[in-house]
């Protein structure tokens, strides 16, 4: 350990990193383009000068090794008009195009500004002109005016995806990123560098121009793409007179999980939210009344009893599906979690996995059989199968079954108008829930977004079948999902907050 | 030090006999009603829409419009700075691409509610393109539908300025 | 003309007793009552009482009965500050049976007095002002003075009965 | 038709006295009471009034002057009890103002 | 019953209805023009009818158009729908009935006939006065009460208690003036205000009983719920008070009961204090007698009002564009100063060509004492709107110690006073 003492203040460091690292770790706010923790130190952008006692000139905070006893300041005259220089210089060809940049509201280069630039221009001579708006592919759009050239878009191509796709031409003040001649940015992974770009030069052509970020609020969810459970950002918004809406998701930083990027696919998924949704109950193919297509299903179960057979996806929670497991038991009917979404060429060695739901290993731990062939026993006697969070009704058509089907998911399908009974059940980000990734890691998602749809709740529709009123997760983990034997050591609030691996026997 | 004695009224005879100062009020306003209804033309009533108000000036908040560019296209980019800055929430903005490559990003849909808008002129305030103003003089605007009241992207760029576009 | 008004009249103050000792509500009962006082005032006139009914109308309608009132909206009487009376009407019925042969006998006693023709029509200035004035200023001074004694004495006593208890 | 006469004023007397009696016996409102009473005081008025019509004389107006003077004076006197018990009790029940009443006895 | 009776009572009643009802529009139009001249405002001025606006006076009958043609809403929590429709009838009817007794002439007589000029022949018209002012407080309680809202009650109360205390004081100075008057006909008081006091000054009331006129008067303003003493509403802590809850012609009525009470106390302040239907130092039998010069003084006077109120017209009533239909009004308006200057001033001349018969003389003096009553009526009006733009509300505590401290004592201490001057004087 070492100590330093920064603006006055003592922090204790490790002793081989970076200072740049141990500064943010503190929450002292140093300006930088150019570095990332995922893609290390360029030392080209300057901008996180900080002054050393001892040494003649300010030094880069990213490439100074912390030393025992260094005196440090980030603050104070000198320091600010050196920041003050280098953006002025980083500034000397930006087009100030905020207005029409999505950036704006979270670039780092309106920050600093703000921060320590306020300037008036000395500019007289004209703004070197560059191309803008050029499609890279894959969603990402780059506007080389404002680009300050720090290199990340770069450097994740070359480190990270070690697709080399980007590179940086020509030189001096008229130098810009490019693709090769001919080919395009495309990797699953390449919108990251949208993330990447400190300023307004990669935007995604998926978001772009649809809201300003400013509008937008965060909330913190799990990926339910694969079977990784990547951790996101949910950025949503409800504008006055519309439902809310989900702009974006973006990459939340998990050191278990997936560090600090997800895959397309993941960010793209979003659009489930608000596309195709199942607006309405249906009774036998009709349009019904949603109150009363409920009290049809709690009909329903009560009639069918014991013939009834539960058909849960694996997108469903922890919570939701031991609650289905509780119901089944009081019922005795039987319960299956057989789901063959897999796609092998989904898969590769960075995040992707090739198990397209995030909770599958809820179903082991649950001890829910999941193969077919026990499905196909369990089906054999039953008259009502009720499929949950899933649409697949041709699994079940091709065992033979003929009895009546239910239908409880938030996608719109094709043969809602041949079932008995479907209803619509809020989305993937409109609950919360545990879920189990393919590496043990028990996650907590607690993005709840109120959309104005008729939908119900999983687990409050549980609750009134059941009739115990327990209809948060935190009830449900009260009530006997918390002294299982594979959770006995996790504490729902530890859950809520952190990334905890399951201890398997 | 800096302590004002305000003379307390109220306690004399005269005070208290609360008459006198009745019959003063009702003189001052008796003589203000004999001066008008001697002749009403001292009034500085405006007989409004026979007599258009002389006095607005440059400054006054009317209802907004949309400038244009040089070449007449609209100048807005669809920034929502004005969105962003209206306290009432009246100003619903949808932008898209702008393919004219005269810019990138235009709005779509500019619609500005009346009836809730509060004619504080931040949006005009925020606007970092000069691509809203109020100086259209309009102080009165009238419909017999709620929905007239809200101003779409023509009808603000067909509004003109008071004085005549700056 | 004077029969059709005593009819009319009559009628009301029967209509408007009746109500009022029938009515549960405190409010509606009272309101019953104006009915009844107005008519008798409306009676007075027809007895020639000019100064009697004019005196009916300002101290009974509008003193008393607005005093009353004023009181039960004053103090907020509600229903369930009003007493149940489940047996009301059993009651009535049975004290107007044990009342009906007095009424009888008062009847008869009162029909036994000498009968006098046309006993509306008008005597001159009957019930006038002064007429009345010169009797009660006259012969009934000291009853007058009396009287003037206990409204002073019901208007201070009132005012420290319903005066609230200063608290220490 | 009934003539306006001597004895159908008396009636309509008795009448309201009666009606008077019978509701200050049968109720138990305390308001109604005393509406009661000033029904029974009422019909005592008139009947002073027919017999000064009557009798030519108008000394029976003149009791009612005064009959109708103590009913104000009665008035005041109630009310401001009334109000007085009113805010002691919260009740318009006369059952309820038994403080006089010695506890355990009828 | 003879036909002239038939028509004495029916013109009677015409013009008791023509003084307190069709005061209301009046009465509304005047109250809001004064107070925008008050305030250096200009009020209602441009309702018309083909360019006719009579000053604004059309906006009144416009207004009562809105009010009768309204909706006639109830809250659902109002549950004595009964009462709640009862009471703004009651306001009206008691205010217009009070209004009944007030004579508008001196007695008329035809040939052998006495008539009294009065809506109903009563002979104690200040007496009747009272009991109905007294009674429209029914309307106010029951209207507060019935609407089952706490603004209601609470304004109900404050304007019942306001109307109760001061009712004391007014009956007291009331009776004041009746010892000096001797009498309880309003009829004999106005003709004993007829005489002069000392040979040069009007025996009006307000000369001989000044204290009972100041103490009168503020009480009527009480009575009428007239500023400064309108407590019953009070829009910053219980908004429209008692009629809050009103709308359409139910709160007309309570509106209208309002001008009309209002209305009836000037009549009766007018009778009591400024000499009724009198001219100034002209008396009934002083007109009668002569008639010839006060005809000829209205042949002079006539023309020379009816010049200065045309220049009025022509200076004021001006619109900015010149094809504004009502410029033409002011033309109209004069042609009808012209019209009734030539039909007045033709049958005054007949009349003083011809000679004038005994009856004729009586009914025109009856027409002159109306139409001095009517304008005595209209300036005492104007007193009431006058002082409501001028004197802010009272507070209720300040109402209730002015009412019972200071009014209720100076009246019994006049009746006092009064008492030993009529009997040491012996009058």
């Amino acid at each position: 350990m070492a100590t330093i003492t920064v603006d006055g203040k003592e922090i204790y460091a490790k002793d081989d990193a970076t200072l740049i690292d141990e500064l943010l770790a503190n929450g002292v706010n140093i300006p930088h383009f150019c570095y990332h923790p995922s893609l290390g130190k360029d030392g080209n952008c300057r901008m996180c000068m900080v002054e050393i006692e001892g040494k003649k000139r300010p030094q880069i905070a990213c490439d100074t090794p912390v030393t025992d006893g260094m005196v440090i300041r980030t603050k104070g005259e000198n320091i600010a008009r050196v920041k003050r220089q280098i953006l002025e210089l980083e500034l000397i060809n930006h087009p100030v195009d905020c207005p029409i940049c999505d950036q704006a509201g979270e670039c780092s280069l309106q920050n600093y500004y703000m921060d320590v630039g306020l300037y008036d221009s000395r500019l007289d001579t004209p703004k070197n002109r560059k191309k803008k708006h050029i499609d890279l592919g894959a969603n990402v759009m780059l506007d080389r005016e404002r680009c300050v050239l720090c290199t990340r878009c770069v450097r994740f191509t070359k480190n990270i995806t070690k697709t080399h796709e980007l590179g940086v031409v020509v030189r001096n003040d008229h130098s810009y990123i490019s693709t090769f001649p001919g080919t395009k940015l495309s990797n699953p992974y390449a919108m990251n560098v949208i993330d990447l770009c400190p300023v307004g030069a990669l935007t995604s052509k998926d978001f772009r121009f649809h809201q300003r970020v400013w509008f937008l609020k965060p909330l913190e969810a799990i990926c339910d793409g694969c079977s990784r459970g990547c951790s996101l950002f949910v950025d949503h918004n409800k504008e006055k007179y519309k439902d809310d809406v989900v702009y974006r998701y973006r990459p939340r930083f998990n050191k278990d999980i997936n560090g600090y990027f997800i895959c397309d696919y993941g960010r793209l998924s979003y659009k489930k939210e608000n596309e195709n949704r199942l607006l309405n109950a249906y009774i036998r193919g009709m349009e019904s009344e949603f109150e009363y297509a409920l009290l049809k299903m709690e009909r329903l179960l009560k009639r069918y009893n014991s013939k009834t057979l539960f058909l849960l996806s694996p997108t469903l929670s922890l919570e939701e599906i031991y609650r289905f497991k509780v119901l089944s038991q009081k019922l005795g009917a039987q319960i299956s979690g057989f789901d063959e979404n897999f796609d092998e060429n989904f898969e590769d060695d960075m995040l992707r996995k090739s198990d397209k739901t995030p909770n599958r290993k809820a179903f082991a731990y649950l001890e829910i059989k999941d193969d077919i062939d026990s499905l196909k026993e369990q089906i054999k006697d039953k008259d009502f199968v009720l499929l949950v969070g899933r649409d697949d009704v041709e699994t079940i058509e091709n065992l033979g079954f003929e009895g009546s089907v239910g239908v409880m998911n938030y996608r719109d399908f094709k043969q809602k108008d041949k079932l008995d009974i479907v209803i619509p059940t809020v989305s993937h980000m409109s609950r919360e829930g545990c879920f189990i990734n393919c590496d043990n890691f028990i996650q907590f998602s607690s993005c709840k977004i109120d959309k104005n749809l008729e939908a119900v709740n999983l687990l409050s529709f549980l609750s009134t079948i059941l009739n115990d009123g327990k209809t948060t997760c935190e009830d449900v983990w009260n009530s006997g999902l918390g002294k299982m034997n594979f959770l006995k050591n996790i504490k729902f609030k530890s859950v809520k907050t952190n990334t905890i691996k399951i201890e398997t026997k | 030090m800096g302590i004002k004695i305000v003379p307390r009224y109220g306690k004399s005879l005269k005070d208290r006999l609360y008459l006198p100062a009745i019959f003063s009020g009702m003189k001052t306003t008796m003589s203000h009603f004999a001066k008008n209804l001697k002749d009403t033309s001292n009034i500085k009533t405006e007989c409004y829409p026979e007599m258009q108000p002389t006095d607005i000036t440059s400054r006054y908040r009317g209802v907004h419009r949309l400038t244009h560019r040089d070449d007449g296209s609209i100048r807005c980019v669809a920034c929502f700075m004005c969105a962003t800055a209206c306290p009432s929430d009246c100003i619903f903005i949808e932008a898209t691409e702008r393919e004219d490559g005269i810019d990138e990003k235009m709005p779509s849909l500019f619609n500005i509610d009346l009836l809730e808008c509060v004619f504080c002129g931040g949006c005009a305030e925020a606007c970092p393109c000069d691509a809203i103003r109020m100086d259209t003089g309009i102080f009165s605007f009238v419909a017999t539908k709620r929905e007239d009241f809200v101003l779409n992207r023509e009808k603000l760029l067909a509004n003109k300025a008071f004085r005549g576009e700056l | 003309m004077t029969d059709i008004l005593f009819l009319i009249l009559s009628l009301f103050a029967l209509t408007g007793a009746v109500g009022m000792i029938t009515l549960s509500s405190t409010m509606h009962s009272a309101l019953s009552f104006v009915v009844t006082v107005m008519a008798l005032a409306g009676l007075y006139a027809l007895l020639s009482a000019s100064f009697l009914f004019m005196v009916q109308i300002i101290i009974y309608a509008g003193a008393i009965i607005a005093l009353l009132l004023f009181i039960i909206m004053f103090l907020n009487i509600r229903q369930d500050h009003t007493p149940k009376e489940p047996n009301k009407y059993m009651t009535m019925l049975l004290i107007a049976i044990v009342l009906a042969p007095m009424d009888y006998l008062l009847f008869t006693a009162f029909a036994r007095m000498p009968h006098i023709e046309d006993f509306s029509t008008k005597i001159d200035n009957f019930g006038d002002i002064k007429m009345l004035g010169n009797a009660l200023f006259r012969g009934w001074l000291l009853p007058f003075e009396a009287i003037s004694i206990l409204l002073l004495v019901a208007l201070i006593g009132s005012i420290v009965l319903a005066r609230k208890k200063e608290r220490r | 038709m009934i003539e306006a006469s001597f004895m159908s004023y008396i009636s309509l007397c008795i009448l309201l006295f009666s009606l008077g009696i019978i509701g200050l016996i049968s109720r138990k409102n305390i308001f109604i009471i005393y509406m009661s009473l000033e029904l029974m005081l009422n019909a005592i008025n008139l009947m002073l009034v027919t017999l000064s019509k009557y009798f030519g004389d108008i000394d029976g107006q003149i009791i009612a002057m005064m009959v109708m003077a103590i009913a104000a004076s009665e008035a005041a006197v109630f009310l401001s009890l009334i109000v007085a018990m009113f805010r002691l009790k919260k009740s318009a029940n006369i059952d309820d103002y038994n403080t006089l009443k010695q506890k355990g006895t009828l | 019953m003879n036909t002239i009776l038939v028509v004495v009572i029916v013109i009677n009643i015409i013009l008791a209805l023509l003084f307190s009802l069709g005061a209301a529009p009046i009465l509304v139009w005047v109250e809001r023009r004064v107070a925008g001249f008050i305030q250096d405002r200009l009020g209602p001025n441009r309702c018309n009818i083909n360019g006719f606006r009579l000053g604004g006076l059309i906006q009144s009958f416009a207004d009562m158009l809105k009010l009768v043609f309204k909706e006639d809403f109830k809250a659902k929590a109002i549950k004595e729908k009964f009462v709640f429709t009862l009471a703004p009838v009651i306001v009206f009817v008691s205010a217009f009935l009070s209004y009944m007794v007030m004579p508008f002439a001196d007695n008329l007589v035809i040939g052998s006939q006495t008539f009294i000029m009065q809506g109903l022949p009563i002979n104690l018209g200040a007496l009747w006065f009272l009991a109905f002012a007294g009674l429209s407080i029914y309307g106010i309680i029951l209207g507060g009460w019935s609407s089952n809202n706490k603004y209601s009650l609470l304004g109900s109360i404050r304007a019942g208690a306001q109307v109760i205390s001061y009712e004391a004081s007014m009956t007291l100075a009331l009776v004041s003036l009746l010892v000096t008057y001797g009498s309880i006909n309003l009829v004999d008081m106005v003709n004993f205000q007829s005489k002069l006091l000392f040979g040069f000054i009007p025996a009006w009331g307000i000369v001989i009983q000044p204290l009972a006129a100041v103490i009168f008067i503020v009480t009527a303003f009480a009575e009428a719920n007239r500023t400064p003493f309108d407590i019953a509403e009070g829009e910053s802590e219980i908004v429209g008070g008692y009629h809050t809850e009103y709308s359409a012609m139910k709160f007309g009525l309570f509106f209208v009961g309002e001008y009309v009470a209002m209305s009836a106390s000037s009549a009766l302040i007018v009778t009591l204090f400024f000499g009724g239907y009198n001219l100034p130092w002209l008396g009934t039998d002083t007109l009668k007698e002569n008639f010839h010069t006060v005809m000829l003084a209205i042949i002079v006077i006539l023309p020379l009002l009816s010049l200065l109120f045309g220049r009025w017209i022509v200076k004021n009533n001006v619109w900015p564009s010149k094809d504004d239909k009502r410029n033409n009004e002011s033309k109209w308006l004069i042609r009808v100063l012209i019209l009734i200057n030539i039909v007045v001033i033709g049958i005054l001349g007949c009349f003083l060509i011809n000679g004038i018969t005994e009856t004729t003389t009586n009914i025109a003096v009856a027409i002159i004492q109306i139409a001095t009553f009517a304008i005595k009526l209209l300036l005492m009006n104007f007193v009431f709107v006058w002082v409501r733009w001028t004197l802010p509300r009272f507070r209720y505590d300040q109402l209730q110690n002015l009412g019972w401290k200071i009014l209720l004592p100076l009246s019994i201490a006049n009746i006092f006073l009064t008492a030993l001057v009529v009997v040491g004087l012996g009058v």
